[in-house]
């Protein structure tokens, strides 16, 4: 039984760190704010996504489960609001840059 | 031991730190230096105290303690500061330490 | 072990190389959003040391509202920022700040390097008298129970340092609220994320304070994320800043502090010392003295970040 | 085992959050350096669940907490400045 979670683990960490990847990669790529702003916020939240994923087996208590769970949804929540706020931002200073 | 590459990476913020506060003419620069000089100074007496980990703690908790304090005082501080630094910057027209400066320009609008 | 050495190391290199960041940045903007880095990576540092109580507090003043505040400050005093940037120190000066500065960082690292080698340490004495208390956080037990004096006396500072932010308004505006801290736009998705965020962050913010007894956490980190809920409440416009003048509002600036001293004194009546909390009690104590701490640290911290009052208190 | 595969996972998000840092911090335009904090806000945070996970100290999914939340309000007052500043923008660009 703990080896199927620990596999589990692993493989969705490892999808997690995966779209980390990605993100930063954008982040480097993309040629103006907007793109490397949907780079950051995309990405990098599938990434945490997984990762929590892949950590639930390996909390020992429902708190501690709980806790990432909220952990997530907190990132999820302010994440998807500021990044549109950051948006404005750059699309205000865009036809200067 | 691990905590020496903090105890090295805290010594290496607070000169930084004293570097930005001597020479940057900006007086909000001066406080981030002050504000970098003083985490320097409270990342070294972390080192002391993880140094001093004993009885089953992961550190000597007086230390540890200080620092929280420490932390708290030192954002009282830099409110204030800042807080002396716009009221300069309103009355006088510019956020300058250069006393030569605020006397030749325009006299302060009295409040 | 050898990951943790190379986590660890890496993190050091990537906070000094934050440090000059924040020294060299040509914009003062860029230099304040290199400090709130710099703050962030130091809660990962402090995480390393063991040290979760000062990971939280970094966390929450160190990076969050310290950085609130200098950027806040930035955003003001942008017209002054090129016109003072032409003052640079003569290049002797420099010099000699780079030399001063190196034999600051060298007798610092030796300080640490030259330390005896079974350091001195009172956690023996610490884990020794946690019964007195009832605590089981070896931090909440020295900065309530046996430093009590230090947290007593810096909560007296916060409040003279608020009384002189707030001496700063001229006469007329006395008593008033302080100026908006609202930015441009604050409607739409702003104030939807103080909305939904503010419950969120109340409930994590007591729960800090709760586990503060036997896991890390407490009153300070508690009460800065309530002041920061508070902020962000303000910032999108969905609460405006209170008039100083009111008598509720001062009450709580001060409870804090009297709780403690009133406290305080009932050992030294009941025949022990100042601040000696009578054992059978020691516990209940404590934790109306956290409870009254937090909501002081809370509103206190707010309000200095707010700054000085700027507009006439209506009657 | 776990735990090592745990630490380098953590230490890999250091890396990435390294490397949008210096991108992030390099601008051009504020914009850029705004995102700053929402690269803590998740890089950050997984770094710290995958500390948790890996030395068994659970409070630091309270840290991991806190800095999901304060992520959050230093990016509103990010934002904020950053339009305050904007609008004192001509004359102040201009000058230098």
């Amino acid at each position: 039984m703990s080896i199927v979670l620990d596999t589990f683990t692993v493989l969705a960490v490892t999808g997690g760190l995966f779209f980390f990847l990605a993100g930063t990669v954008g982040l480097l790529r993309f040629p103006d704010p907007l793109t490397r702003l949907h780079a950051l916020t995309k990405a990098d939240n599938l990434g945490l996504g997984l990762i929590v994923l892949g950590l639930l087996p390996q909390t020992n208590a429902p708190v501690g489960a709980l806790k990432l769970l909220v952990a997530w949804l907190l990132v999820q929540l302010s994440g998807a609001t500021i990044a549109q706020l950051i948006a404005r931002e750059a699309r205000r200073g865009m036809p200067q840059a | 031991m691990n905590a020496t590459v903090f105890g090295l990476c805290g010594a290496m913020a607070a000169g930084l730190g004293l570097y930005g506060l001597i020479t940057d003419a900006q007086p909000l620069r001066k406080i981030l230096g002050f504000n970098l000089l003083g985490a320097g100074a409270f990342l070294s007496f972390g080192v002391v105290a993880r140094r001093g980990a004993a009885a089953g703690f992961g550190g000597d908790p007086v230390p540890q303690a200080l620092v929280i304090t420490g932390m708290v005082v030192a954002f009282a501080a830099t409110a204030l500061a800042v807080a002396l630094l716009l009221q300069l910057f309103n009355t006088a027209g510019a956020a300058t330490l250069d006393t030569n400066a605020t006397s030749e320009g325009n006299d302060p609008p009295v409040t | 072990m050898t990951i943790g050495f190379a986590l660890d190391s890496a993190i050091a290199v990537l906070v000094v190389a934050v440090s000059c960041w924040t020294i060299i940045a040509r914009a003062s903007f860029a230099a304040v959003v290199g400090f709130v880095s710099f703050g962030l990576l130091l809660t990962l540092v402090w995480v390393r040391l063991d040290a979760v109580d000062v990971a939280l507090t970094e966390a929450a003043i160190g990076s969050g509202l310290t950085g609130a505040l200098l950027l806040a400050a930035a955003a003001r005093l942008r017209t002054s920022e090129f016109a003072t940037q032409a003052e640079r120190p003569s290049m002797a000066l420099r010099v000699a700040t780079a030399l001063l500065s190196a034999t600051a960082t060298a007798a610092l690292a030796g300080a640490l390097f030259l330390l005896p080698s079974p350091a001195p340490t009172l956690a023996p004495a610490a884990a020794a008298n946690a019964g007195a208390t009832g605590l089981g956080n070896p931090v909440t037990n020295v900065l309530i129970a046996f430093r009590a004096m230090d947290t007593m006396l810096e909560k007296v500072v916060l409040l003279l340092a608020l009384v002189g932010v707030w001496s700063l308004a001229s006469d007329r505006f006395w008593g008033g609220p302080p100026s908006p801290l609202r930015g441009a736009n604050t409607e739409g998705p702003l104030a939807f994320l103080a909305r939904l965020l503010t419950p969120l962050g109340i409930v994590v913010g007591i729960y800090i304070l709760w586990e503060g007894a036997d896991h890390p956490g407490g009153a300070f980190q508690g009460g800065t994320i309530l002041a920061a809920m508070w902020l962000l409440l303000m910032m999108s416009g969905v609460a405006n800043a209170p008039a100083t003048r009111f008598r509720s509002l001062r009450l709580v600036l001060i409870s804090g502090p009297m709780v403690f001293l009133v406290i305080g004194l009932g050992g030294l009546w009941l025949g022990e010392a100042f601040l000696a909390y009578p054992v059978a009690y020691a516990k209940p104590l404590i934790l109306v003295i956290e409870f009254v701490m937090t909501l002081t640290i809370a509103v206190t911290l707010a309000l200095l970040l707010a700054g000085p009052p700027t507009r006439e208190a209506s009657r | 085992m776990m735990t090592d595969f745990l630490l380098a996972s953590s230490g890999f998000v250091l890396a990435m959050v390294a490397v949008g840092l210096i991108r992030v911090l390099g601008g051009p335009a504020n914009a850029d350096r705004m995102m700053a904090a929402q690269l803590f806000g998740t890089g950050g945070i997984a770094l710290l669940l995958l500390m948790a996970a890996a030395t068994n100290i659970t409070a630091l999914v309270d840290v991991a907490l806190v800095l999901a939340l304060l992520a959050a309000f230093t990016s509103v007052a990010f934002v904020i400045s950053g339009s305050r500043s904007d609008m004192l923008e001509p004359g102040a660009a201009e000058q230098s």
